[in-house]
């Protein structure tokens, strides 16, 4: 009889199986961080692909192809990101997957891809996704790498010698922390505090006032919201007047609600997405971002952050791959996603070759500040 | 002769699957000192746990005053004036002695019909403190400090706080030296005496308690096997052969 | 007279600002039954529990046999043959009656755990021998129709036989009954009389027994010992001690009614 | 107690049949996947269950011993190329000893005071596996774990290493059962009742306790060094406090005292958030509500609720006698 | 190190050790009626925060008014998890009520998350976000109302439950709830009412916290950790201990981050708890044994 309850629990577990039936659309696979510590960056990323989804439907889908999008959300936990990624590639027998948004669930799935002979296009940033390069992996958002650059180029320009890193403990601040470590004493820097806060801790004082201590001319926080506008707040009401440098992981609207009065005056890299009234008319960004902006705000009700973007990127990217070659084999849009030339998106232009599965360089950021709570181009 | 103060009649009480009472009738005139008797899990326990509340008879009535209390909660009912003193006393063991006879007034708080005034509450604990002086001694202490005699004087203490006119007491005499006991047994004959108490008592020593109990019945698997003045039982062969074992006492 | 089986000299246990027991000598006999009455909070629980080793004695020693036990924890003590039970009853609740009286018998046969966790054939070997001799013993007492009950479910009086039961699988040499008589009425407790004095014949052993029940007391102990705040007021045979006037009014009070 | 083991022997062999014959009938590598990472978190869970259930002690931190044998073996087969099969048996190793040095003065504990030092123990576990970068890689995780080998020959697919952790689930069943029919689980549930009855039946109580400690902080780490092979990725998010909950809860759910029931409750709260993937958003309040319903409408776990059931459709179904008045209680 | 310094971790170190207390206060009264901890009581603290942002946004209320709201609907939540969750259950061993106050914080996370969105707020400081120098370190005004009130508060309970007699019976129910009822005390009563004093004292201890730690639908989690924590580190069941339990986590944790290392703050902290709970098993300031297993 014990044989016979076992086997009702496995029967409970086959009763689950949805069938999937086979049809003509173009099906496109996502794994997102919906819910979970990354909801951030899954929401605005599910959102822009419905959007997506509806919008290239209406115009007759790709290549006379009903587009059909299928999301699951992994919840920000990599277990669930690869039963999402086989359920995806097993069940729903998808062309292409998108996704996941976080590095670490990337890379936890990354080597399904080439066994299934399944493209994946990431949206998440981690340097370790595209190099070496896996045949069957790209990813959209601008590396960590360039945003550093960016940032140092800037603290050289200024003549700030010693720079304190303030950096966030999950794998986007860890990403950060270790280019920063590389990259500050390679440009003649000096690293001088080096400092550590939780993704969930509400105080970062005691980390600020041991900064201060060490007397850098800048400090770096490398973070994603909440966090780095607590530093911010921390650092008006500790009276610390260095100057502070955000990533781009906050370059979103909600950091400045959250900073209050105390952003004015950061300095961040960040796509051109966060100001696009200040993107000059020439630049082949400013159109292409002026109508996601302008479609995001008003199906959502909030304006778009730029890993919705990174999502936006991915799918422009598919459906390219699939007109260059007018082909829905997961085979020729892999090939094909190598041979997209001076591409723009909302994160840069891209330009993807055989050894670069990101197509991204430096100028897909700008220097921001935050002046009376708006974005900044400063150079 | 005038109304009985505790009236039951027919009661069924199920325990889990076990049917723990069956048809059981009893009822306790005012001023009595009625006893029950009975082997292990005879179901003597479940009678009074089902008067005070803390257990639901299925069927069958409990009327205490002229009123049906046999859906009350067991607060309400002590508000009613039935106070149950536990089988193995269940004092607050880590609240003061003092404390452990405050919360038993506690009942008394607020409204209604038998509520008291903070001066009559105070007036309950001298008296209580009185009449059990071991307890004015230790009235700071710890109540799980106190030995096992002095912790059954504390529980019928704190019972008498809620001005019961119904003791119901669960073997108060458990684990306690004879000497303690027979003490016991005389406060509680003093009870009724000169406070007019009456009390429904359960004992596993019979014979004790038959001695100073008006009537008693005798409890077997669940039913009255038999009931009636305490003289007539303990004379009684069948009691005496089941229950009282060979006297060395007397 | 024989070399006593138990010995303790000028045992002192003390509770914070408490002197629970103060120079308490107690020695008891293979084969005899040694009572120990007195009071509530006269220190009887806490003497069997420094005895047993539950709480820790600040003075005195304690022998069983050969063996000087002052420092041996619990468990030791029980394995070299010094088994108690309990006043409230501490039966496992959650096994049944067989498992009970098993568990009685586990110091006794010494296989390694792993061997359990593998079950080796020497493990299989000891289950069925322990598995016998618990029958065997729970026949003894009476239980043997009960043995695949729940303990749980078994009716008070029963559960008490079960205590002992399980206490006799250790094999003892020394048992120490704490108040086996508590909650038993008249009949009940004349049964566990005669258990006991069947359980001192076959399995010859030294018994130590606190307990409140006069006519229990009376009947069986050989030595009566008599503890009132934590010191021995008085010693000898059980009539003797019943006619000793600073007993009578201590503990057992005159017999008025 | 020999009729229980032989009933309990049955049961483990119709569970490994239907397992075994499942893959096929579920046919792809999704639902395997599934099926994998069930048999993982149940093995966890017995051991769990030997700890809570029957031992009536708590851990807070078996999240932290499934991360210390994931870790372990990553770190020796990857990072110092020592082969896969000896690096596995270090990480159970290295999680035993963690163990017992952490049980000893731990289990000296009681109750809330045990929990929330088997939880501050996983968290500090859970600390040192994102901070110490340079040996676990951080919170963006391990990669390149080498695939599970032994004897040089590596389990190249996925149906040949979800048969080998099935294997080894059943080794895990078969000692916690052997454990539960034997001198040591009596003692473990005479502790539980009772540790002064216990010890006065000659039981080393803080032994014991060590024992089980060790052994279900075993099976857990066992659980993460074939997770770790598995998967070939591991990040830190995977063992933190929040899963070490999610043990507990699994055992409990599943009914504390039964080792089928336990299994149960890990399959169960591994499938459900598959099965509620469609509800998207609302899959958390519908995952709250389920688990808040099933621990009010089935206080004995799975388990119990399960035998309920199945005697009341055993009754409709056959109408004849109950030959064996002990059957359908569920073990132990 | 100089003082300034100092004295600034041990001001950030009070200030988030509040929060850790006033969540440790809440548990503490649902044990000392239950014996239950209750791992919704994190929620509490995420529905005081959230509630007042909402009340604040959506309805345009004024901050005062928005909070008392939210401690009244916070209040109302608590009496409802009682209700619903645990009264119909109350008999079930404690685990499956500790599984259940797990459920119902899962619950009342997805229903949070679902109406008011995944977002981080902020709420304003009561009385401006001007810091003010103190020895050299900074001091806002917003700590100096989060001390305030949690004193407040801490000494209200200390009186209830060691000097009213309502107090007493709330503990005498943890004791032994069957005695309770037989002296007349409503046990079911008790339980409603420290569900709902413990709602009131989250919700209050979320909403004077926001404007300092920022709020959002997850940040429950993480309190109901150094709650207990911080439960334990003073000893179960004292209200006393749990503040101060709390105010010790903060200030370790924040002398970890400013002295040792950052990255290992809250290692530190527990491995000093570990250390504590091995030299004292019950807690800085519990009884000898602990009263409940």
């Amino acid at each position: 009889m014990k044989m016979a309850r076992a086997a009702a629990i496995v029967l409970a577990l086959f009763t689950f199986l949805g069938c999937s039936k086979e049809s003509d659309s173009f099906k496109i696979g996502a794994v997102l961080s919906v819910t979970g510590p990354a909801s951030f960056l899954g929401e605005p990323e599910k959102n822009t692909l419905l959007m997506l989804q509806d919008e290239l439907n209406a115009k007759g889908g790709v290549e006379g192809r009903k587009v059909q999008i299928v999301i699951y959300d992994d919840e920000s936990d990599v277990n669930k990101c690869v039963m999402a990624a086989k359920k995806l590639i097993e069940n729903d027998k998808v062309a292409v997957v998108i996704g996941p948004s976080i590095s670490g669930n990337t890379l936890a799935i990354a080597k399904f891809f080439a066994p299934a002979k399944i493209p994946l296009v990431s949206c998440s940033a981690a340097e370790k996704i595209v190099k070496p390069v896996d045949p069957w992996v790209f990813n959209t958002p601008q590396l960590d790498r360039h945003a550093v650059g960016k940032i140092l180029m800037d603290a050289k320009k200024k003549g700030y010698a010693k720079l304190a890193i303030l950096t966030v403990s999950d794998g986007f601040g860890q990403a950060g922390r270790a280019v920063l470590q590389e990259l500050i004493p390679a440009q003649g820097l000096a690293l001088v505090a080096d400092e550590v806060f939780g993704p969930k801790d509400t105080d970062m004082s005691a980390q600020l006032t041991k900064i201060k201590g060490a007397a850098p001319d800048a400090i770096i926080c490398w973070g994603t919201n909440p966090g780095p506008a607590v530093v911010a707040r921390n650092r008006a009401q500790l009276g610390i007047t260095t100057p502070l440098y955000m990533s781009h992981g906050v370059a979103s609207k909600k950091f400045i609600e959250l900073a209050g009065v105390s952003a004015e005056g950061l300095i961040l890299p960040a796509g051109r997405l966060v100001a696009v009234s200040q993107v000059p008319d020439g630049n082949p960004q400013k159109a292409l971002l002026t109508k996601y902006v302008a479609d995001y705000t008003k199906k959502f009700g909030t304006a778009p952050s730029t890993f919705g973007g990174h999502a936006y990127d991915a799918l422009m990217l598919v459906t390219e791959a699939v007109k260059m070659g007018k082909s829905f084999k997961p085979q020729d849009i892999r090939d094909n996603l190598e041979k997209i030339k001076a591409m723009p998106g909302t994160a840069g232009v891209y330009t993807m070759t055989p050894e670069n599965h990101n197509g991204l360089d430096e100028s897909a950021f700008v220097m921001v500040t935050i002046e009376k709570g708006e974005w900044k181009v400063v150079d | 002769m005038n109304a009985p103060l505790l009236e039951i009649t027919n009661l069924d009480v199920f325990y889990g699957k076990i049917h723990a009472l069956r048809n059981v009738s009893l009822n306790v005139r005012p001023g009595e000192i009625v006893s029950l008797i009975g082997g292990n899990g005879a179901g003597k326990t479940t009678l009074l746990c089902t008067i005070s509340g803390l257990i639901r008879a299925s069927s069958g009535a409990i009327t205490f005053a002229g009123e049906d209390i046999s859906r009350r909660a067991p607060e309400k009912i002590v508000q009613e004036g039935c106070s149950h003193v536990p089988e193995g006393r269940l004092v607050f063991s880590p609240l003061s002695v003092a404390d452990n006879l405050r919360l038993g007034a506690y009942g008394r708080r607020g409204a209604g019909p038998r509520a008291e005034t903070r001066e009559q509450a105070t007036e309950d604990l001298e008296r209580i403190l009185t009449m059990f002086p071991v307890l004015r001694e230790r009235r700071k202490q710890a109540a799980g400090t106190l030995s096992g005699g002095e912790q059954q004087m504390l529980a019928i203490g704190r019972a008498l706080m809620a001005r019961p006119r119904l003791l119901l007491l669960d073997e108060p005499g458990m684990g306690l030296a004879p000497l303690v006991t027979r003490e016991i047994f005389r406060h509680i004959v003093t009870l009724r005496d000169s406070l007019g108490l009456t009390v429904l008592l359960v004992e596993q020593n019979a014979r004790r308690a038959l001695k100073i109990a008006d009537r008693g019945y005798v409890l077997e698997t669940g039913r009255v096997t038999l009931e009636g003045p305490s003289r007539e039982l303990l004379a009684n062969r069948d009691v005496q052969h089941a229950y009282l074992g060979r006297d060395i006492d007397g | 007279m024989a070399e006593p089986l138990l010995r303790c000299t000028d045992v002192g246990v003390r509770f914070g600002g408490l002197q629970a027991l103060a120079g308490v000598d107690l020695s008891a006999l293979p084969g005899e039954i040694t009572a120990v009455i007195g009071p509530n909070g006269a220190g009887k629980t806490t003497l069997i529990n420094a005895i047993s080793g539950m709480v820790q004695a600040q003075r005195g020693t304690f022998r069983l046999g050969a063996d000087d036990i002052t420092f041996a924890p619990a468990h030791e003590r029980s394995r070299l043959g010094l088994v108690r039970t309990f006043q409230n009853l501490e039966i496992f609740s959650n096994m049944t009656v067989l498992e009970n009286v098993m568990t009685g018998c586990h110091a006794r046969l010494r296989v390694p755990a792993w061997a359990s966790l593998l079950r080796t054939r020497a493990s299989r070997a000891m289950e069925k021998t322990i598995r016998d001799e618990a029958l065997e013993v729970l026949d003894f007492v009476g239980l043997f129709e009960l043995a695949k009950y729940q303990a749980k479910d078994l009716p008070f009086g029963k559960q008490r036989l079960l205590e002992l039961a399980r206490a006799l699988g250790a094999r003892p040499r020394l048992l120490l009954l704490d108040e086996p008589a508590a909650g038993l009425n008249m009949s009940e407790t004349q049964v566990l009389a005669d258990l006991i004095l069947a359980v001192r014949e076959h399995f010859r052993l030294g018994i130590v027994l606190v307990e409140h029940d006069m006519d229990l007391v009376m009947r069986i102990s050989d030595q009566v010992m008599v503890l009132c705040f934590g010191q021995v007021i008085s010693r000898g045979t059980p009539a003797q001690v019943q006619r000793d006037p600073e007993v009578i009014a201590a503990y057992l009070g005159d017999d008025e009614d | 107690m020999s009729v229980g083991y032989r009933r309990d022997m049955r049961w483990l062999g119709g569970f490994l049949v239907v397992l075994l014959l499942a893959p096929p009938l579920l046919g792809n590598n999704y639902y395997l996947t599934v099926l994998t990472m069930c048999c993982l978190n149940a093995m966890i869970a017995v051991g769990l269950s030997l700890l809570v259930g029957h031992a009536g002690q708590i851990s807070l931190g078996h999240a932290g011993f499934y991360g210390l044998g994931a870790y372990t073996t990553a770190a020796l087969s990857t990072t110092l190329g020592v082969p896969v099969g000896l690096s596995m048996l270090a990480g159970v190793g290295a999680t035993s000893g963690v163990a017992a040095l952490v049980g000893l003065p731990a289990l000296k504990l009681k109750g809330h005071y045990l929990a929330m030092a088997t939880l501050g123990f996983g968290v500090i576990l859970s600390i040192l596996f994102n901070e110490t970068v340079g040996v676990t890689g951080g919170p963006s995780g391990f990669t390149g774990i080498p695939r599970l080998s032994l004897f040089g020959v590596e389990f190249s697919s996925d149906l040949s290493v979800y048969y080998f952790i099935l294997a080894l689930l059943g080794l895990v069943i078969w000692v916690a059962f052997n454990i539960l029919h034997s001198r040591v689980g009596r003692a473990l549930r005479a502790l539980h009742t009772s540790e002064k009855a216990a010890q006065a039946m000659g039981i080393d109580i803080a032994r014991y306790k060590l024992f089980i400690f060790v052994v279900s902080a075993a099976f857990a780490g066992l659980a993460g060094v074939l997770y770790a092979h598995y998967l070939t990725f591991i990040a830190p998010a995977s063992f933190g406090f929040l899963f070490s909950v999610q043990l507990i809860v699994m055992v409990v759910l599943g009914g504390m005292t039964s080792v089928p029931g336990t299994i149960a409750g890990a399959f169960f709260l591994t499938v459900l958030p598959e099965f509620l993937r469609a509800f998207e958003n609302v899959e958390i309040l519908l995952f709250g509500a389920i688990l808040v319903l099933c621990m009010m409408y089935l206080p004995d776990g799975l388990a119990g609720g399960s035998s309920r059931l199945w005697r009341l459709v055993w009754r409709k179904m056959f109408v004849r006698a109950e030959k064996d008045p002990m059957e359908g209680g569920g073990n132990g | 190190m100089d003082q300034a310094s100092l004295l600034q971790y041990l001001i950030t170190g009070l200030t988030v050790g509040a929060t850790y207390g006033l969540t440790a206060l809440g548990f503490t009264i649902i044990f000392n009626t239950t014996g239950i901890i209750n791992f919704a009581q994190g929620e509490f603290v995420m529905l005081g925060g959230m509630m007042s942002v909402f009340f604040m946004r959506a309805l345009g209320l004024p901050e005062p008014l928005a909070i008392v709201l939210a401690v009244a609907g916070t209040t109302l939540i608590g009496a409802l998890v009682e209700r619903l969750a645990i009264r119909p259950v109350r008999d079930c061993p404690a685990i499956n009520l500790v599984i259940i106050t797990i459920g119902v914080s899962i619950l009342i996370r997805g229903a949070a998350m679902l109406l008011w969105g995944k977002d981080t707020f902020a709420l304003p400081a009561f009385s401006g976000a001007a810091p003010v120098a103190f020895f050299g370190a900074a001091l806002m005004p917003q700590t100096l109302w989060v001390l305030a009130i949690s004193l407040l508060i801490l000494a209200g309970l200390k009186m209830f439950f060691s000097r009213s007699i309502h107090g007493k019976a709330m503990l005498a129910c943890s004791f032994d709830p069957k005695a309770a009822a037989l002296v007349g005390i409503g046990v079911d009563r008790m339980v409603l009412l420290s569900f709902m004093i413990s709602a009131l004292v989250g919700a209050v201890g979320g909403a004077i916290l926001a404007p300092i730690t920022l709020t959002s639908f997850d940040v429950g989690v993480m309190l109901g950790l150094k709650g207990f924590a911080a439960c334990i580190l003073g000893g179960l069941g004292n209200p006393f201990g749990a503040a101060a339990g709390g105010l010790i986590l903060g200030v370790l944790e924040s002398l970890g981050a400013g002295l040792i290392s950052s990255a290992y703050k809250d290692a530190l902290a527990f491995v000093i708890l570990l250390a504590l709970l091995f030299v004292r098993p019950s807690g800085l300031f519990g009884q000898k044994d602990g009263k409940r297993v």
